[in-house]
């Protein structure tokens, strides 16, 4: 009875294409940003801050990034690890080469090559589907972690490859903290999912929609194939791009291309899938399913004090079989199972 | 009554498993024995082991989640170059001495500019160094290397490039051809790789491989008929694991290693106080005395003298903080004595410490594949030319230096 | 749009105008398959042509050279007075080509009123930077379009279901909605594809009316397959029929219903 | 350029690719019967060798026992996951029963470990990876025998395959389950069992991709990985086809030992990671839909 | 009609639906509660508007629901006396039990052929019977005989159709259930499907749940229908008596008192009146 949206009535279409039409639901995301912004830096402690929610958020917009592809275009790619490292890399380019750059201007510039690596590894998905791309989205994978490895000037010559991310400054303040980290990485975050969620409830979204759902259809229909795809490739790589410099700047600070290995790509591949494939929300659930999931399974087994080795593979067999009920209980992830029950709660206490 | 904390942020799963649970299963089995035999002037080592993965960002979050439980972390060890980039900021942040035994930055040997980070006994460069002094000394001479072929086959990562300046250098000092052939990890398909060493008839050929790599390149060798006898491998390509997935193809292969093969006084005290007690965290009784368990309980023993060093400057019988640890590490002497003491004389080479030097050694040992076990056959410690090596980490830690805007000095 | 009211249908007059489109001696075949071979013919301004045909008999295939889906090997398009060899998918949509498909062809999981949007897509101008920030041009732009797109929502009845992703709807509405979808573009020439097929008698009626009143009220032309002699003869103004890739009768509705051709060929003797 | 070399390259290639192959085959298998994308198949591929090798070192059993005992395995875990993963995902999206198929292989790289334990095996077969002496002193090429023999397995195993799909009237129900999940139940296909089946199938087929691969290169978790090389043979030869697992394997075997030794010394080496990925994928572009696999049927 | 056992007495019902009730998605609940029951040898029509639940009560009866995340939540089926929501509908086939689904579902790459062979899968059959059913089929469909080496994903709308009505036939089933099978189909065409619905009815005592929009026909030829209307069963009867009461003849005939009213002359969109809701 506490979830109605009896009475709220909408009078223009503006107030009905909202975000999130139902009041409770915009004061809910209002309320949690405010605790997430102002609360949480206070009185999360900095194991919280610096080892569950940046890397949260980090995974999250590098599965929206992924999402935008494969949730809203319908491109699967496995590659997303990729294109994270093309844009981390070519952020520390970017501060190393051109002194006083301002460091969020190196994200965004380190967000558009990851694009235009994007428009290049997607010009083949005009012609090839399926898990056809998939499979070779892995070239982009394998392809950009060896030139990483290969050309000494993108890692400034050092000897192992290895770069070292900047100090984080922005106008002048360190953001060195795992506080101060964690809101720069909220606000960059939440201004892209901002973005994102206008994005695909937007023309370009339908397009990108359409493309998936029926390629020949939309294309009767106006869409014009190629732009569409290479835009959501561009996009979805922007946002990779900017999530794979996050991870470098703001998590891990020593990089080596192989941080951003094909395990990584799987790992956000799996958020979306479980989170909800084609929803914004999707990206965050799965990624906190994702980053938190092991981390809970890692605590149980201490506390039920079996032996290292045992615990430690039963931990990855709980993991996977978790996946699966979860794909059983709802193919089409966490995302919808929130909105059922949601739509549950509306009908409580009648059943139907 | 308190006891002294350390991190063990270990992987028990996945393609390194069995690395990873001898290694930890080595530092556990021996800090297991310190325990039993009282602890470190009565403190007693409390651990506790997470999962990893060998994730950068799994470790991460069990470094974070340990540094600061049962009183703080005071020594944490992650066995993976990519953890240990992940943490190398946090831990001189937070204080907690990292060791990276025989892997990681090779720089971080410059106590000055890495307070916190110490690559004990030997780095990669180091290591490099001394191969090429065997080599040198297999064939008669440093001056006998002019002119030969020397073929560096390596994993196509970070690791294996980081010992590429110091071949260089070598090269072009000693007149030997150095010939760099990359293997795309894994590195469970190496044809075209041996085809091309076949073509090239190198006189030796340096294996820096890692995982699944070494015991293919084991393999292939074999499968092209190139003699194993000529095959020497980096450390991580000199255990167990990579002989045995080899078969029979691996006899006469010889590779570094940092631990003298053998038995150790202080491995039959483990079986008997350990292991004899159902204690033992290796589950295979066969794996005592394996490469990665030698080279874990070295890492036990290293941290429990760096305790005890600790101890003996603020205080015997109190447990140690991160930055009095850190200290200890600094300061530690190891000598042939204090291992005979510890019953593990020529287990591994004599460690002293310093500000300027957080290896401590840079001495390895040669061993030889029989088909049943690992034999040294350097009868001493070899070490290589050190000075290029300290040339290279002056060089390279300035390098971070400037770029983290580090002044480097010793830490008090 | 008051389409609902009576009386604003009876005072509106159908003017058939020129040709608009004229189709010649176009012929198609899939490797061995001829779909279509020499068909010639026109469609006049404003006006209700029909296709019919025996199953097979290419009628689709007719209707997919006609946007370009398909392109044939032989013949001419001369559209608005322009030749061209074939049509491609994206012009045709340009100038004012939409249709709905035999097999459904929503984009399932997408709700109706994104359906029925992503009719206007070649209508809407603002670039993808704008929508992302939602600001200024692109939100008056897209309030904009979806007050059309409620309009047509409104003409087809279909307001209840507007939020409903399409792949949860029965067959008949979706065919209804891609109707809409089609509606969407305000299209010179709308190309529909059995949209009856699915649909009693009494939605039937529903789907003329709105067939109708699309002719009507736009003035848009319409061509027309459905295998419903009773529709086709109701509301077409010219009917083709097509056999085996061939054209076998043209004419008004009467004209076609006693051509013997046509009778043997489709008809069958219970019409 | 050096002739002799070249074959010995040539011919090296060609060898590698069938050991690609034989791991292709299990992923066409599985795709043909369900249009599933089986990523576990490298999960199954360790834990068929690791079975195998574990039953022979816990229990002593010989090779020739230990093989019927894991194929007894091998045909219960295919059962099990019919029943448990894929019968109630029937009729779900492709990327559905992919993701679940990631679930699966962790499940069973944790079970694999679990019981058998984290440390590297060696495995012996009856046949020795040596050069053939014939041809080393006759023309100087290199071939290990065991490749050979290994070749000799895959062609068995691809006839056999081929004959089961083009003959039997399951090859066709194959098919139309791939097709079309819920047209197939509705003429009465009865999927579970065929899942069943071919899920056992695949486990076999991994079991001796397995113990083939864990003979050369140690059982260890790192057979996971060979997957990694099947997939590119996979969409050069297409999905859906047996025949296209070998002949995309031998075209990416050869190739990608070619460019290693022609081409990679240029560029700095290493480039067979991504060179047979890049190569399938310039081939794509001309054939979307591989060499040997089904036309995607792209119509409205 | 098979009148040698037609007697006074009700058949036992051959197939009967007791009180299903039906939740896709674990929240739309579309069926509320629908029974009916098909006599053997009969044809029993389905009535309804769109989104009225026919496919649905269709899926339940063949248990093709599970594999679109519908819920059977309440009420049974029972096909020859026998309890069968539990099975799987390969097991349903093999008791003669086969459906026709709405929208053709053609095995697109499998050529027209290969649709029908698959069509057998539950029968064992040698050669030449294989042969004789497929004959039959392609006598019944000319046209699928031209097509026969097309793939079915090419070929067209209404050829699919009758591929998916033929492969249906080659179950040889005893009961089957037809979503729709005039969808797409030229007129004479429809009336022959329709014919050889009765001729298999009659000849061959084969009994046919039908959902159809073409009330007209579906009236004409079958014995019994029913009305769903949101989900619950709004009428039944008697086809004949169906055919003449004034409400269907209204909505579902589109015939007024007059007759006939042209398509043309429909000047208003229809209010619709409902039974219920
Ligand atoms: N997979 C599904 N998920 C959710 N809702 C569904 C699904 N399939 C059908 N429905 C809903 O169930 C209701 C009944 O659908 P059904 O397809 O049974 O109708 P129908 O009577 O066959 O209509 P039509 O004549 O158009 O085929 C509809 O309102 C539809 O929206
Ligand atoms: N893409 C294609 N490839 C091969 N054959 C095709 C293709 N499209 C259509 N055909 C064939 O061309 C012929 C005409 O098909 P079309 O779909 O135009 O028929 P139709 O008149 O619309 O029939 P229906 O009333 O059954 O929908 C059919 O025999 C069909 O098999
Ligand atoms: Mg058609
Ligand atoms: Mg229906």
């Amino acid at each position: 009875m506490f979830y109605r949206e009896t009475g709220q009535f909408k009078t223009s279409y503006e107030a009905d294409g909202q975000i999130l039409p139902i009041r409770q639901d915009r004061v809910a995301l209002l309320a949690t940003l405010a605790v997430a912004l102002l609360a949480l830096p206070l009185l999360a402690s900095p194991y919280m801050l610096s080892a569950i929610f940046i890397p949260f958020l980090i995974f999250a917009l590098a599965a929206l990034g992924l999402n935008i592809l494969t949730g809203y275009a319908g491109q699967l790619s496995l590659g997303t690890a990729a294109f994270m490292a093309v844009g981390a890399f070519a952020s520390y380019n970017f501060v190393l080469r051109i002194p006083g750059i301002p460091l969020l201007l190196a994200f965004v510039l380190g967000g558009l090559c990851a694009a235009m690596v994007g428009i290049a590894f997607g010009l083949p998905s005009l012609r090839i589907r399926g898990f056809y791309l998939a499979a070779s989205t892995l070239a982009t994978q394998f392809f950009v972690v060896w030139c990483l490895t290969k050309i000494g000037w993108l890692t400034n010559y050092s000897s192992s490859g290895v770069i070292t991310a900047q100090k984080m400054e922005i106008l002048g303040y360190a953001f060195d903290t795992p506080a101060r980290k964690y809101v720069l990485v909220l606000v960059v975050v939440a201004l892209m999912a901002l973005l994102a969620k206008n994005l695909v409830r937007s023309n370009v979204g339908r397009s990108w929609m359409a493309v998936r759902d029926m390629d020949v259809a939309a294309e009767v229909i106006g869409f014009r194939l190629m732009r569409t795809k290479l835009l959501a490739f561009a996009v979805s790589s922007f946002y990779c791009g900017v999530a794979g410099a996050l991870y470098a700047y703001a998590y891990l600070g020593t990089v080596e291309p192989e941080a951003y290995n094909l395990d990584l790509s799987f790992r956000i591949l799996f958020m979306i899938i479980i989170g909800g494939v084609g929803s914004i929300l999707g990206a965050f659930l799965g990624s906190a399913f994702i980053v938190l999931l092991p981390v809970f399974l890692n605590i149980l087994a201490h506390g039920l004090a079996l032996p290292t080795s045992v615990a430690s593979n039963l931990e990855l067999m709980v993991f996977g079989a978790l996946i699966i009920f979860f794909l059983i209980v709802e193919p089409h992830g966490l995302a919808r199972l929130w909105q059922i029950g949601k739509e549950k709660l509306r009908l409580w206490p009648f059943p139907h | 009554q308190a006891e002294q904390f350390v991190a063990l942020p270990s992987y028990r799963v996945g393609p390194y498993a069995s690395g990873g649970s001898g290694f930890y299963g080595g530092m556990i089995d021996y800090f297991n024995l310190v325990n039993a035999n009282g602890g470190i002037n009565g403190v007693k080592i409390q651990w506790e082991e997470c999962e990893t993965e060998y994730n950068p960002s799994r470790g991460i979050e069990c470094y974070e989640r340990m540094k600061t439980k049962n009183g703080g972390a005071s020594l944490v060890e992650p066995l993976s170059t990519g953890i240990a980039y992940g943490i190398l900021d946090r831990v001189a942040q937070d204080k907690v001495p990292m060791t990276t035994l025989g892997y990681g930055r090779s720089d971080a040997a410059n106590g000055k500019v890495f307070p916190y980070v110490f690559p004990l006994i030997t780095s990669y460069w180091n290591q490099a160094a001394a191969m090429i002094k065997y080599l040198g000394d297999k064939n008669g001479g440093m001056d006998k290397l002019k002119g030969k072929k020397i073929v560096h086959l390596y994993h196509d990562s970070a690791f294996g490039k980081e010992p590429l300046p110091v071949l260089e250098a070598l090269s072009k000092q000693y007149g030997f051809e150095l010939i760099k052939i990359a293997v795309a990890p894994p590195g469970s398909e190496q044809q075209s790789q041996w085809l091309q060493i076949r073509q090239a008839k190198p006189d030796h050929v340096i294996l820096w491989g890692w995982g699944v790599m070494n015991s293919v390149a084991i393999k292939t060798a074999q499968r092209n008929g190139f003699p194993r006898e000529k095959m020497l491998g980096v450390w991580w390509a000199g255990s167990e694991e990579d002989t045995i997935a080899a078969g029979d193809a691996a006899k006469g292969y010889t590779s570094m290693t940092f631990n003298t093969p053998g038995n150790y006084p202080v491995i039959d005290e483990l079986r008997k106080k350990v292991y004899a007690g159902g204690k033992g965290n290796l589950s295979e009784q066969t794996r005592i005395g394996s490469v990665y368990h030698m080279r874990g309980l070295t890492a036990g023993i290293l941290w429990t003298e760096a305790i005890r060093t600790a101890q003996e400057k603020f205080g015997k019988g109190k447990v140690m903080t991160g930055e009095q640890v850190r200290w200890g590490l600094e300061n530690m002497n190891i000598d042939e004595a204090r291992q005979k003491a510890l019953g593990a004389f020529g287990m591994f080479p004599p460690v002293k410490t310093s500000c300027d030097d957080h290896e401590g050694s840079g001495a390895v040992k040669v061993q030889q594949w029989d088909g049943k076990k690992w034999n040294a056959i350097t009868p001493n410690w070899v070490v290589g030319d050190k000075a290029l090596t300290r040339k290279l980490v002056e060089e390279s830690s300035a390098k971070y230096a400037a770029e983290k805007n580090i002044t480097a000095a010793c830490a008090k | 749009m008051q389409m609902n009211e009576p009386d604003a249908l009876f005072g509106a007059t159908r003017r058939i105008g020129p040709v608009i489109l004229d189709l010649q001696h176009i012929s198609l075949s899939f490797g061995g398959v001829k779909a279509l071979t020499d068909i010639s013919f026109d469609v006049r301004q404003h006006e209700i042509r029909a296709i019919i045909g025996p199953n097979g008999a290419g009628k689709s295939s007719m209707l997919n050279v006609i946007n370009g889906v398909y392109r044939p090997q032989q013949g001419d398009i001369i559209y608005r007075g322009e030749h061209r060899k074939n049509m491609d998918c994206y012009a045709a949509a340009k100038s004012g080509i939409a249709r709905t498909f035999q097999n459904i062809a929503l984009f399932k999981g997408m709700t109706v009123l994104d359906n029925i949007m992503t009719g206007r897509n070649l209508k809407m101008k603002s670039n993808f930077l704008l929508q992302a920030i939602y600001w200024g041009p692109a939100r008056r732009e897209e309030i904009e379009h979806r007050k059309k797109a409620e309009e047509i929502i409104d003409f087809l009845e279909i307001q209840a279901i507007r939020k409903t992703p399409v792949g949860r709807l029965p067959y008949g509405l979706q065919k209804r909605v891609e109707l809409g979808r089609a509606l969407a573009a305000e299209p010179e020439i709308l190309l529909l594809d059995e949209p009856m097929a699915g649909m009693n008698v009494e939605e039937k009626q529903d789907m003329c009316r709105f067939i109708l009143d699309v002719n009507d009220q736009f003035g848009t032309t319409i061509v027309l397959i459905e295998h419903d002699m009773g529709v086709v003869m109701d509301i077409s103004d010219r009917v083709v029929v097509l056999d085996y890739g061939k054209k076998i009768g043209d004419g008004t509705p009467d004209e076609v219903r006693g051509n013997q051709d046509v009778i043997n060929a489709y008809l069958g003797t219970s019409h | 350029m050096n002739i002799s070399f070249f074959f010995e390259v040539l011919i090296g290639g060609l060898l590698s690719g069938v050991m690609y192959a034989l791991v292709a085959i299990g992923f066409v298998l599985i795709y043909k019967a369900s249009g599933v994308f089986n990523f576990a198949q490298g999960a199954m591929v360790f834990f068929a060798a690791l079975t195998c090798v574990g039953i022979m070192d816990k229990f002593g059993l010989p090779l020739w026992l230990a093989i019927p005992a894991t194929v007894a395995a091998m045909i219960v875990l295919g059962l099990a996951i019919e029943r448990v993963v894929l019968r109630p995902l029937v009729n779900q999206p492709e990327i559905t029963l992919f993701m679940a198929t990631i679930g699966l292989a962790f499940f069973i790289e944790g079970l694999a470990q679990l019981v058998w334990g984290a440390q590297v095996h060696r495995l012996e077969l009856p046949i020795e990876d040596v050069p053939l002496q014939y041809l080393a002193d006759n023309f100087n090429i290199i071939v290990s025998q065991f490749d050979v023999m290994a070749a000799g397995v895959c062609g068995v195993m691809v006839l056999l395959l081929s004959l089961i799909f083009s003959k039997t009237k399951v090859g066709r129900a194959l098919r139309a389950v791939a097709d079309d999940h819920q047209a197939a139940l509705a003429v009465g296909i009865p999927l579970q069992r065929i899942w069943a089946v071919l899920w056992a199938v695949a486990g076999i087929v991994a079991l001796v991709a397995g113990l083939l691969w864990g003979a050369r290169n140690g059982v260890q978790f790192a057979l996971t990985f060979i997957a990694l090389k099947a997939l590119p043979v996979l969409i050069l030869g297409g999905f859906t086809s047996v025949p296209g697992a070998i002949v995309g394997g031998l075209i990416i075997g050869a190739s990608e030992k070619l460019a290693e030794v022609y081409i990679g010394p240029m560029v700095g080496g290493g480039i067979e990671g991504w060179f047979p990925y890049v190569l399938a994928l310039l081939f794509l572009l001309v054939r979307p839909e591989g060499l040997f696999g089904e036309k995607i049927i792209r119509r409205i | 009609m098979n009148t040698a056992t037609a007697t006074t007495a009700a058949p036992p019902p051959y197939l009967s639906v007791n009180n299903i009730e039906v939740i896709y998605d674990h929240v739309i609940l579309v069926l509320k509660g629908v029974s009916l029951q098909v006599p053997q040898g009969k044809i029993v029509a389905l009535l309804g508007a769109n989104g009225a639940g026919k496919s649905t009560t269709l899926k339940t009866i063949s248990t093709l629901l599970r594999g679109e995340r519908g819920d059977v939540t309440k009420g049974e089926v029972q096909f020859k006396g026998e309890r069968v929501d539990q099975l799987t509908p390969n097991e349903l086939v093999k008791r003669g039990l086969s459906q026709v689904m709405e929208g053709r579902h053609c095995f697109g790459h499998l050529t027209i052929e290969e649709n029908l062979l698959t069509g057998a899968y539950t029968r064992s059959l040698s050669r030449a019977q294989l042969k004789e059913s497929l004959d039959k089929v392609y006598h019944y469909f000319p046209r699928l005989k031209t097509r026969r080496t097309s793939q079915a994903g090419y070929t067209s709308g209404g050829e699919q159709q009758m591929c998916a009505i033929g492969r249906a036939l080659m179950a040889k089933p005893s009961m089957i259930l037809l979503d729709e099978p005039s969808m797409g189909i030229a007129p004479q065409i429809v009336e022959e499907i329709f014919g050889i619905v009765k001729d298999l009815n009659s000849k061959e005592n084969v009994s046919f749940l039908l959902a159809e929009q073409n009330t007209m026909v579906a009236l004409r030829y079958a014995d019994f229908g029913y009305i769903l209307e949101n989900g619950r069963v709004v009428m039944e009867g008697a086809a004949s008596d169906l055919a003449s009461n004034e409400d269907v003849k209204e909505f579902y005939l589109g015939m007024s008192g007059a007759g006939r009213k042209s398509f043309r002359d429909m000047k208003f969109y229809r209010r619709r009146k409902r039974w219920l809701a």
